[in-house]
């Protein structure tokens, strides 16, 4: 900290992100979700369950709205399920959609945390880091789609999530969280950084499908693709670039043109600006809400 | 009205002697004398001065990375199988029976691996990645093991068992990332690319070589918190 | 009537005053008690939620923030009432704010100390806090300076310090007082260290008017500047029915306004317990209810802005939370703000009663509870009706831990007052005596020109 | 020479007045009305000051200076420690935001301006102070008092003064 660097660097220290500039090189982990071929089987959530160390809470918590799921599949029905010449049963109406943190770029979470223990991280994701959390709850407060899970209780000791044995089946490279933490989709970061750590050893940077988030690598019918959107080659960019949706725009050529298109691309709460960084591919509509 | 003072005096000292004595019952380990990590009881007294030290104080100069052999690649430094330490001492006559190696054998024929102590113990919260820094300071630099490892883990070779000898604090590790190291690009990979935001914490060529970059450590929470 | 009497001998103002630091009456004792008793009750839930986590309190997902948020604003509200009689009434003269100022003040300390209790209450990890502090660690870390809530913590920090500040230089002539007049004992070597030697020389009152009149206009734009900051904890945020424009305006004023009603009801109790009769008047009383009534009216006119501007706009989220206030789970709980806060003031605006101390009672007591309401309405429905659909719940209730630490809190509060009074004066009494002075010598004028106007009059 | 504190007690501010006139206007040796003479009253009484004269007062410049550095100091502290190694990105937001720093500097101007006025105002009014020769506890009460100090020469001449004014009570003390 000097503030000779503040005064010699002030115009880097006020760029503003990301409608400025591009400030993702050579990393911007981005994910599409194809709803269409969604089936709602919870497979992508039970994964990460078992990856991200998250404690099972049991029914009670669960009815309690305590549940910790970090991805949770939410089912929409069609509006005309019980109506005169609507359909019969509502299961057939039922829509999927696995909602996870959407590591916005301009997230709202990020500005209110009173310790910093939320920030953007240079590859575009919304980094929580729990230790420094002191549980003001804020982040969630302010988010704008609650993905975000607490802590309620001390889930790994006083709750006894997991008897001694199960302790083995822990994943090493998460931190078992504590009571009064915030927490949250992470797009697998310990994936992420061991990927690059070995890409960067080799000398290079990581290559398309050689990294997958949990969620992903669990999905049957591959609804899920997750990737580096600076990479022009990756699945990712390019189903991105087909449905010409674009990370700093608040609204996308879908919603722009008149009379429907056959695009189908678009991330949700746009409106909002928090830049998401998850596409989804239509299913829900609005009239389903 | 004396009573109340003294009533409130002793009831302050009282306070105060529970909360150090609360204090001090939670710290179970020994501190060294330093205060900067607990004394650690290792079940074999393991000397290093004599393995790695120098020839010329009767160490054998052995390479950190002949038995910690993982920190070259991956993110733990590793210690050696039990197998390791016997596969050279079946051949050591000389001190066969010393009773330190006694014990060692006394393992090995009980087929059990020796309970080795962590004496650079990290919180659980905390990543640190031994690959990374041996690949740049070693690999890229050239600069000799037992300096690299000395960074943070002292002068291992000097010791018999080892001890912490660095703060290894957040604001320690920084201390290191903070500086604008002058480093010579010898091929391999661009150093620090990944350790900047905007420009200013790209790395940026100083004046008179193109070969000298000045890099920074990761300005990324995630990298050593998940 | 007049404000107070003129002919109150000086020597009786001290001995008035002083015998509130001796023996007050019976009721004192009861509600020391009681508020102890009450304390305790937020102690023990505070240990088991410590114990157990957050969880017990009854928050969950959508739900993140409850009673504990409500209640803070509620504290840092009432706060403001302190500042308003000793700051803003002093720079504009008003001198039957006197009698009273000195225990509106240390109400602003004391509910100040309260808020921010609650904020300790509420975190997650409070054994942490120490997270928020700006300074130099060996982690080399900051707190994120762009987060209302630190805003907010170096707000109340300004304020706190700010306010005892105030409170101690104000009563320096008084502990002087005190040091000459209380007999030996602890008390008396207490007065004699925090009077620092006051002599009431001329220098010193040289030196202290100036200091009082600057830190007067400072006290001002810092308690409008805190509670538009509690304000900005929302009204920064992107939620449906906290991304309001007028929210800062609307919180001072609800602030004022609940410091107020607060100040009647003390003022009610102190004049009993410690027999102020004679000083905290009737007449005195009135002005404060006529202020009340005032701001209570500028209260209702934010709070209909409010609703109106969300009802103008386009944003569906925002009108869909007003509808759930006015409608759903929250609609009694709302409905008796609207009514606490904007009806029951009304009772204010007729003459009889605005002298009557069991209607004042109970009605201060309501606005007090309107209030609280108003700060439960603003945190809690936004909730249960956010912007994304999927996350809708009304069904979230809190559970006995947080209702039992926002009991307890008003034990504290009481405790830490009620304990104050008692050791230090709780009306201040250089300040009456330069009151009684003027108020003679204008009587006196009066009765030279030959003019027998009543006296009091020129002061309403 | 020596020194004599003298005490005098008045019930009301016209005789204090009328003291201090006749002081000011009577030449004494020994003794100077601006420098020898303090005025002790029992409550804030601004035409005291009127009548002792023109004497100024610092602590409006204490405030000046206070607020002023606390306001800079909060500024650069922030800014500085938003912009240190461990820069805190917000996506949306730059790096070093002014409307937040604003809000903070804010409180600091008015931190720095509360606390130096009243570190002011303890150094301009020589607190704490050291109790003075003579007092009476009758100040904190209902009288006003005068403390001159003088030459013994002096004493004498003064404590006339005083009685020719009703003072209620006069004390003396031999001063070092």
């Amino acid at each position: 900290m000097s503030i000779s660097n503040l005064l010699e660097n002030w115009s880097q220290f006020r760029h503003t992100h990301p409608v400025e500039d591009k400030p993702h090189d050579p990393y911007k982990w981005a994910m599409s979700i194809d709803l269409d071929a969604c089936s709602g089987c919870n497979a992508c959530s039970v994964a990460c369950y078992a990856e991200n160390n998250l404690p099972v809470v049991g029914k009670e918590k669960y009815a309690n709205g305590q549940v910790m799921h970090w991805i949770r599949i939410e089912h929409y029905w069609d509006e005309d399920v019980g109506e005169e010449g609507g359909r019969e049963f509502p299961d057939q109406g039922a829509q999927f959609l696995p909602m996870m943190c959407q590591q916005c770029e301009a997230a709202p979470c990020e500005t209110v945390c009173p310790v910093g223990a939320t920030n953007h991280t240079p590859d575009g994701l919304n980094s929580q880091i729990y230790n420094r959390c002191i549980g003001s709850r804020y982040c969630s407060a302010n988010c704008p789609y609650k993905v975000r899970y607490f802590n309620w209780y001390d889930y790994p000791s006083t709750e006894n999530i997991w008897p001694a044995e199960m302790t083995q089946q822990l994943n090493p490279d998460v931190t078992v969280r504590g009571k009064g933490v915030m927490e949250k989709c992470t797009f697998c970061v310990q994936r992420l950084a061991a990927a690059k750590v070995t890409a960067k050893s080799e000398g290079r940077i990581v290559q398309d499908g050689e990294v997958q988030t949990a969620c992903q690598q669990a999905c049957p019918t591959s609804a899920i693709s997750f990737g580096n959107l600076v990479d022009p080659e990756s699945r990712v960019h390019k189903q991105w670039r087909a449905q010409q949706v674009e990370l700093d725009k608040d609204k996308q050529a879908k919603d722009e043109k008149e009379g429907g298109t056959e695009l189908r691309g678009y991330r949700i709460l746009e409106d909002m600006r928090p830049y998401p960084s998850v596409m989804y591919l239509e299913r829900v509509r609005e009239s389903a809400i | 009205m004396h009573r109340f003072l003294r009533i409130s005096v002793l009831l302050t000292g009282l306070f105060a002697a529970v909360s150090v004595y609360a204090a001090e019952s939670l710290q179970t380990t020994q501190m060294t004398e330093d205060s900067l990590g607990p004394l650690v009881e290792q079940p074999i007294e393991f000397p290093h001065n004599r393995h790695a030290g120098d020839a010329g104080k009767g160490g054998m100069e052995i390479n950190c990375m002949y038995c910690h052999t993982y920190a070259r690649r991956s993110a733990v430094a590793g210690i050696p199988p039990l197998q390791k330490c016997i596969g050279c001492h079946q051949g050591i006559e000389s001190v066969r029976e010393a009773p330190r190696i006694k014990k060692l054998f006394e393992y090995w024929d009980a087929k059990k691996a020796v309970p080795w102590k962590k004496v650079h113990d990290l919180p659980d919260f905390v990543r640190f990645n031994h690959e990374r820094h041996i690949k740049r300071f070693v690999e890229q630099q050239n600069r000799p093991f037992q300096e690299v490892c000395g960074y943070c883990h002292g002068d291992v070779k000097e010791m018999t068992v080892a001890r912490r000898s660095k703060a290894l604090s957040m604001g320690w590790c920084a201390s290191c990332h903070q500086k604008d190291h002058a480093v010579v690009a010898e091929g391999g990979t661009q150093i620090g690319s990944q350790a900047y935001w905007y420009t200013f914490y790209k790395p940026e060529a100083t004046d008179g070589s193109t070969d000298v970059l000045k890099a920074k450590g990761p300005n990324d929470c995630w990298q050593c918190h998940k | 009537m007049k404000d107070i009497r003129e002919d109150i001998a000086w020597a009786k103002i001290n001995q008035d005053v002083l015998k509130s630091l001796e023996n007050p009456r019976k009721l004192y004792w009861v509600i020391l008690f009681i508020a102890l008793a009450m304390l305790g009750v937020a102690v023990g839930c505070e240990v088991y939620q410590y114990e157990v986590g957050m969880g017990v309190a009854n928050m969950d997902n959508p739900h993140m923030w409850g009673l504990y948020i409500a209640t803070f604003i509620f504290w840092i509200g009432m706060s403001h009432s302190g500042t308003l009689l000793s700051a803003i009434l002093h720079l504009m003269h008003a001198d039957w704010r006197k009698p009273i100022y000195r225990f509106a003040e240390a109400m602003t300390t004391f509910s100040l100390l309260t808020a921010g209790l609650f904020v300790a209450v509420h975190l997650g990890r409070v054994w942490q806090i120490y997270y928020a502090l700006p300074y130099p660690n060996e982690r080399g870390t900051w707190p994120n300076f762009q987060s209302p809530l630190l805003w907010d913590a170096m707000a109340i920090f300004t304020y706190l310090s700010s306010s005892i500040i105030f409170l101690y230089v104000g009563m320096i002539p008084d502990l002087a007082i005190c040091r000459d007049r209380i007999h030996e004992g602890w008390r008396k070597k207490l007065y004699t260290l925090l009077s620092l030697g006051w002599e009431g020389t001329d220098r010193q009152w040289r030196n202290f008017r100036v200091t009082y009149l600057t830190v007067a206009c400072f006290l001002i734009p810092l308690a409008v500047s805190v509670h538009s900051i509690v304000a900005s904890d929302f009204g920064m945020s992107q939620q449906p029915g906290w991304h309001i424009t007028s929210f800062p305006p609307y919180f001072v004023a609800g602030a004022l306004y609940s410091g107020c009603a607060a100040i009647i009801t003390l003022f009610i109790i102190l004049r009993y317990v410690f027999r102020f009769e004679e000083y905290m008047t009737l007449p005195i009383l009135k002005k404060i209810v006529r202020l009340t009534f005032a701001i209570a009216m500028v209260w209702t006119y934010l709070n209909a802005v409010e609703f109106a501007s969300v009802w103008y706009s386009h944003d569906q989220a925002s009108k869909d939370v007003l509808i759930q206030k006015a409608s759903g789970t929250y609609a009694p709980f709302w409905w008796a703000m609207i009514f606490c806060g904007s009806i029951v003031p009304l009772v204010l605006a007729f003459k009889r009663f605005q002298t009557n101390i069991p209607v004042l009672f109970a009605v201060s007591l309501l606005l007090n509870l309107g209030m609280w309401l108003e700060r439960w309405m603003i945190v809690a429905p936004t909730f249960s009706h956010g912007i994304y659909p999927w996350t809708w719940d009304h069904d979230q209730w809190p559970s006995f831990v947080q209702w039992g630490m926002v009991f307890g809190s008003f034990g504290w509060f009481t405790l830490l007052f009620m304990v104050f009074c008692k050791v230090f004066p709780s009306v201040s009494m250089y300040e009456v005596k330069e009151m009684v002075y003027h108020r003679s010598q204008q009587s006196k004028k009066q009765e030279e020109t030959g003019k027998f106007a009543a006296a009091g009059k020129g002061a309403h | 020479m020596g020194q004599r504190h003298l005490l005098a007690m008045y019930s009301n501010f016209d005789e204090a007045e009328a003291v201090v006139k006749e002081l000011r206007s009577t030449q004494i040796k020994g003794f100077d009305v601006n420098r020898d003479l303090i005025v002790k009253s029992p409550i804030e009484h601004p035409e005291v000051e009127e009548f002792l004269g023109d004497k100024p007062v610092y602590v409006q410049w204490f405030t000046l200076g206070g607020a002023l550095m606390g306001g800079l100091l909060g500024f650069f502290l922030i800014s500085a420690a938003q912009a240190n190694f461990f820069a805190q990105f917000k996506g949306g937001k730059p790096i070093v935001p002014l409307p937040p720093n604003f809000v903070l500097t804010y409180e600091m101007f008015i931190l720095g301006g509360v606390f130096i006025t009243v570190l002011g105002f303890l150094i301009c009014a020589g607190l704490p102070a050291r109790r003075s020769p003579l007092y009476s506890s009758t100040v904190s009460e209902d009288q006003i008092g005068i403390l001159v100090k003088s030459d013994e020469s002096a004493a004498n001449t003064l404590k006339g003064i005083f009685t020719k004014h009703n003072a209620l009570e006069i004390q003396e003390e031999a001063g070092k």
